[in-house]
């Protein structure tokens, strides 16, 4: 391991631009980089000659899909389209900068954004998941934030396939030893297990940050003759793998021949990156900022480029590198970790570097902004890369993929799940029975085994959160001001009808802020989805992102960022091999004081439960079809957003003026699977009864307990409380009904559903928890 | 009184540590790792955390940092010094406190609500508990197996210097349960656990984490009004 | 009773954050002359009998699935023990 | 350039938790030869120059003071690397 700066490897050829220009016939690997023939043609056209191999590695990593979003393109402006003004009142900095902004009040904002690490996270689960969550958190850094929690969206294959033994275990170490060790608090997330993602897990991660007003950076390199700053982790040869082909072109004799497929984390310098970031900050000492991520140095330099005022100039042997042979095209490309780019004005480099001596962070000028509309990229003296920024980072290929709706979608969405074609449980010993089941079923269990590796506390502002429906974190300490997220995805809904599952994740995730009495007020999104050639999974995208922007528009919450992870897909059976289409949605609310927020579970005795909202038999994707049937057919539950929106509105007001004390959302598993949690969540059981509820809504015991329609509540109200409860829901005209009283916390209580069954709480713990442990170990 | 609290880079529980010391009525003092000066505080705390990663071993490279040095000098003329977690790690490494710090048991981090007993109440960090009380305070490590051999165990027993012992079953590994341990004097006490994340009611279970806080400011009035 | 050494590394192109920890703390403690460290791991596996050629070869089998995670790491060697190195002495 | 081998172990009546799991974990992918097995670490530490004696001592040195916690682990070997362990081949 050497640490010096390169020497220029002596005797290779170096592809400069004048070099390039001589010798139009040589052919590059453009084939190999992942271009396509039209693609390589527009470079030259761009470029007027053709490009250098430095060159061409930017246009291949920035043109790729992951970069340039060409598939999803055409259809994220949907996103656009639905945002009204009224939805941008809150907007600080919206779609298109690392992550957007959101004014809380106060003279605060926020800001957050999800992201995906799904392919990493199956081939080395444990740096997969470590270094997805260090790439979100450098994201919110990027935007002046100072990051307060993040939260995790996992997704399995089955649980007792051996892989899947492999994977979770990886991942799930991975999420926390990376969380842990920088010190954000995890305040939630979810786990789901289906064999769609078997060779495919899905590892999505959310990050939120704080800040002042007007300490909002953005991502662009402004004023002739500010520094580019490049600062933290040295440049390793991460993850250039596919760029090596450049390499040995150009470099024969002197091209290293190992480089790492994987990327490994090191949270430590990222812990001190943040607090560097942060004092460089509150120093007045940085003009723009941008974090190194997917495409490293190609990104962060075309990208605050393109975004600035003039050209750049970068000196390409100023990186400090981790391995000395490294050549120019792999400095451009690597991915290493733990890295940012900073615009400093001349007169304030000194005390930027000062600062970045304190925290014992590396830094380096490398080069500065230039009057003209270049980047320009220079490796010891000579020209290796000059082209128009906006053509590498911001005007990409665009494509129209063909789109069409799977001639297999009717005979999907015939099948559903009637009393007919799949035997329900009658009687009070059969439900009893099931109810024990799904609990223990792997997407229903307790995820304590998981998220008992998560620190929750640290920074000592978490209020709620495992196994809570949000999480809570008080962002002022004077006046209690907060946030709650949710990150919800429901990929059988979706699958089922695209357009209608999306909606159902939004909706979830918006409950569940509300349940937990926050005022929803923003969107960030993951949109997990199969090969975008297959025009099935690209018609299941371009419903689910129509769905979810009419959707966010009828709630009156905007996009303000995410990402797309196209091709989760393994073998070649087309819609068959994908995953279930799976956009993960996170939900943004504000609590002016979070002292008020609701918990999930009740634990004083004598409450009054009720239930909000109506019960159908909607069992299309049900947790219980999958579970009792491996059934997946029909159609999902129907949507009703000006009920959630009224809904949101009654919990947020009951938070308010301390209406209800307890508040937990129905989703998987419907009511039979709240009342489990909220139950065990302080260990205070239940006596419910249901036949009002089923004359009322004209179902059976069966239906009321599993079905999974949308919409509803349940809430425990403190006998006080309940006139007032029950005239602010009737003023409103949202469906409320008594369905059962709180129990004491008490080694007998019990979940009691009367004339039905009655379960120990103690048995049901032992059944909700034991699953996750006899699967990965105790 | 002023309650110096270390930060070495990857600390992560010092604005916690600073928080409890101001709820519990003192003024905390940050105190920076480089800097070889305890700015004449009257009690230091070490905060948990992931000093310089922890990659070696917990606490193995803070020990040396030069504030440590002032710590150490301090600690041994009877300045009142907590460990929590990563400083708990680090008064072992230091030789401070005896014994050592291992990875759990289990294998796996862990983060919970934890029952602890208090089961001595004197030292300069816990005499405002009874002795035999019981508390919840959160617990999170990955490396807080307590380990030292059978006669060091015995002496710590037989001297009463087994300060914190768990509770409702061993969370780590931990040799006889042990959560938290003082030195002879009893100014120097170091726990896994973590008292600053139980100072606020709705941020953490309760408030018991607090009386560490008091109890050392209690011992400083104490013995101001005795001299 | 025998004993095999197993000695798994960092692949030298991967990051090793625990190698640069103690790279940056040597010249604090006044360890001047270090430029470079590497941490990796070193396994004592017992067997009841001698070992043989069949146990060295399990032990390496064992070393490549269970030992090392081979994307990031090496099995640097799979040896019996000499006395010296056994005892831990 | 030179190169010298560290090799720390834990100290045998020392628990050793990771040691136990991958004891208990190699009879489940069918290795049943092994009784028993300890972990511990592994440092390569480079030099400009040569690995002289003086180099050694300071490696033992800084070893002792700071690579290894003489409560629970023992130096086991200080040595300058041989071509084959230190190529990470
Ligand atoms: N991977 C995870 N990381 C952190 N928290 C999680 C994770 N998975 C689940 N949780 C938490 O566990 C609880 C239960 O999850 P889930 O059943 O999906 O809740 P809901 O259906 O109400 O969204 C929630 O508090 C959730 O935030
Ligand atoms: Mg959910």
């Amino acid at each position: 391991m050497s640490t010096d700066t390169p020497a220029r490897p002596s005797g290779a050829a170096l592809d400069t631009v004048e070099r390039a220009a001589a010798t139009p016939e040589h052919e590059l690997p453009w084939e190999a980089l992942g271009l396509k023939a039209d693609e390589y043609e527009r470079i030259r056209e761009i470029l007027g000659r053709r490009p250098t191999g430095a060159e061409l590695a930017m246009y291949s990593v920035m043109w790729s899909e992951h970069c340039s979003y060409k598939s999803s393109k055409v259809h994220l402006r949907t996103f656009g389209r639905h945002t009204t003004d009224e939805m941008k009142k809150h907007l600080m900095v919206g779609i298109g900068e690392n992550a957007g902004v959101v004014d809380i009040g106060q003279g605060w904002a926020v800001t957050f954004k999800v992201e995906s690490h799904n392919h990493p996270s199956f081939i080395e689960p444990y740096q997969g998941a470590a270094t997805g969550v260090g790439g979100i958190i450098r994201d919110i850094m990027a935007m002046g934030a100072r990051p307060v929690a993040v939260m995790d969206s996992l997704r399995f294959g089955t649980i007792d396939h051996p892989d899947t033994a492999r994977v979770v275990p990886g991942v799930v170490s991975g999420v926390g030893g990376y969380g842990n060790c920088i010190g954000l608090p995890n305040i939630g997330g979810e786990v789901f297990f289906d064999p769609s993602y078997q060779g495919n897990p899905l590892v999505n991660a959310l990050c939120v940050g704080a800040m002042k007003h007007e300490d909002v950076h953005l991502a662009n390199a402004r004023g002739v003759g500010n520094l580019i700053v490049l600062f933290g982790a040295r440049t390793g040869g991460d993850g250039i793998g596919g760029v090596s082909v450049l390499a040995s072109e150009t470099f024969e004799d002197t091209g290293p021949s190992k480089r790492p497929a994987v990327q490994v984390g090191d949270p430590f310098q990222e812990k001190v990156l943040i607090e560097c970031c942060l004092d460089l900050f509150s120093a007045g000492l940085v003009e723009g900022i941008q974090d190194l991520g997917g495409a490293g140095l190609s990104c962060a330099t075309s990208e605050l480029a393109s975004a600035g005022d003039g050209g750049m100039l970068i000196h390409l042997d100023r990186v400090p590198l981790r391995d000395s042979s490294l050549s120019p095209e792999e400095i451009l490309m690597s991915e290493s970790q733990e890295r940012m780019m900073a615009v400093v004005t001349p007169a304030n480099v000194d005390a930027f570097l000062a600062v970045t001596a304190k925290w014992d962070v590396e830094a380096a000028v490398l080069g500065e902004v230039t009057d003209g509309d270049r980047l320009l990229v220079q490796w010891h003296g000579e020209t290796v890369v000059d082209v128009p920024p906006r053509t590498v980072a911001h005007e990409g290929p665009v494509y129209e993929r063909p789109y069409a709706r799977p001639a297999s979608q009717d005979a999907l969405q015939a099948d559903a799940p009637t009393a007919e074609r799949l035997p329900r449980p009658a009687t009070g010993e059969e439900l009893r029975a099931t109810l024990l089941r799904m609990t223990a079923s792997p997407n229903l269990c307790s995820r304590a085994w998981i998220t008992d590796q998560y620190d929750r506390y640290v920074l000592g502002n978490t209020t709620l959160a495992t196994p809570d429906d949000a999480g809570v974190v008080r962002v002022d300490e004077e006046t209690g001001l907060g946030v709650a997220l949710s990150l919800d995805g429901n990929g059988r809904f979706t699958k089922l009808d695209p357009a209608t599952g999306a909606q159902l994740s939004l909706a979830e995730a918006y409950r569940n802020v509300a349940t937990a009495g926050a005022r929803p007020l923003a969107v960030t999104d993951c949109l997990n989805f199969g090969s975008p050639e297959d025009p099935g999974v690209m018609w299941q995208f371009a419903e689910a992102v129509q769905g979810l922007a009419e959707g966010c528009e009828a709630l009156g919450v905007p996009v303000t960022g995410g990402n797309v992870s196209l091709y989760n897909q393994t073998g070649d059976r087309g819609l068959d091999s994908a995953v279930l289409p799976t956009p993960v949605i996170g939900v943004l609310g504000v609590l002016d004081d979070v002292s008020r927020r609701t918990p999930s579970g009740w634990r004083e005795p004598g409450q009054v439960l009720y239930l909000l909202g109506t019960t159908r038999d909607e069992l299309g994707g049900s947790e219980w079809a999958w579970v009792e049937h491996r059934h997946l057919g029909g159609l999902p539950p129907a949507l009703d957003l000006e009920h959630e929106k009224l809904l949101a509105d009654v919990l947020v007001n009951c938070s308010r003026d301390g209406l209800v004390d307890a508040a937990h959302d129905l989703s998987e598993g419907g009511l039979a699977q709240a009342l489990v949690e909220g139950s065990l969540r302080f260990g205070a059981g239940a006596r419910v009864w249901l036949d009002e509820l089923c004359e009322r809504d004209g179902i059976d015991p069966f239906v009321a307990l599993f079905s999974e329609s949308a919409g509803r509540v349940l809430v425990a109200v403190p006998r006080e409380e309940e006139v007032r409860f029950n005239d602010m829901c009737t003023a409103r005209g949202l469906a409320h009904l008594r369905i059962g009283v709180t129990e004491e916390v008490s080694q007998e209580t019990r979940l009691d559903v009367q004339g039905l069954f009655a379960v120990p709480l103690a048995e049901l713990r032992e059944a909700h928890t034991a699953t996750l442990p006899a699967h990965f170990g105790g | 009184m002023r309650i110096g609290v270390v930060t070495f880079p990857g600390s992560l529980d010092d604005g916690d540590a600073r928080r409890a010391v101001r709820l519990a009525g003192g003024e905390p003092v940050a105190l920076w790792h480089a800097d070889a000066d305890l700015h004449g505080v009257d009690a230091v705390v070490l905060p948990g955390g992931f000093s310089y990663g922890d990659y070696l071993r917990c606490g193995a490279i803070a020990r040396f940092s030069p504030v440590m040095s002032e710590v150490i000098a301090g600690a041994q003329r009877g300045l009142p010094v907590l460990g929590i977690c990563n400083g708990f790690q680090v008064l072992c490494e230091s030789h401070l406190l005896p014994g050592a710090l291992v990875r759990n048991d289990h294998q796996k981090f862990v983060c919970k609500d934890q029952r602890l007993r208090v089961e001595s109440a004197s030292t300069l960090w816990t005499s405002a508990f009874e002795a035999g009380q019981e508390i919840v305070v959160p617990l999170k490590n990955g490396e807080g197996g307590f380990v030292a051999d059978e006669d060091t165990l015995d002496r710590l027993e037989g001297e009463g210097r087994v300060v914190f012992r768990y509770l409702g079953g061993n969370p780590n590994g931990s040799l006889r349960d042990i959560a938290g341990i003082a030195n002879e004097r009893g100014n120097v006490v170091g726990l896994m656990p973590h008292p600053e994340h139980a100072v606020e009611v709705g941020y953490g279970p309760g408030t018991d984490g607090l009386e560490l806080f008091t109890s050392v400011i209690a011992s400083a009035l104490v013995s101001a009004v005795g001299a | 009773m025998g004993r095999v050494v197993i000695d798994v590394m960092p692949k030298p192109e991967i990051l090793d954050p625990q190698g640069k920890a103690v790279v940056g703390a040597l010249p604090r403690l006044g360890f001047t002359g270090f430029t470079g460290v590497r941490q990796g791991k070193r396994f004592e596996l017992e067997v009841e009998g001698e070992v043989t050629d069949e146990v060295l070869a399990e032990a390496r089998k064992a070393a490549e699935t269970l030992l090392s995670n081979p994307v990031i790491e090496d099995v640097v060697s799979v040896r019996a023990a000499d006395g010296a190195a056994g005892a831990g002495a």
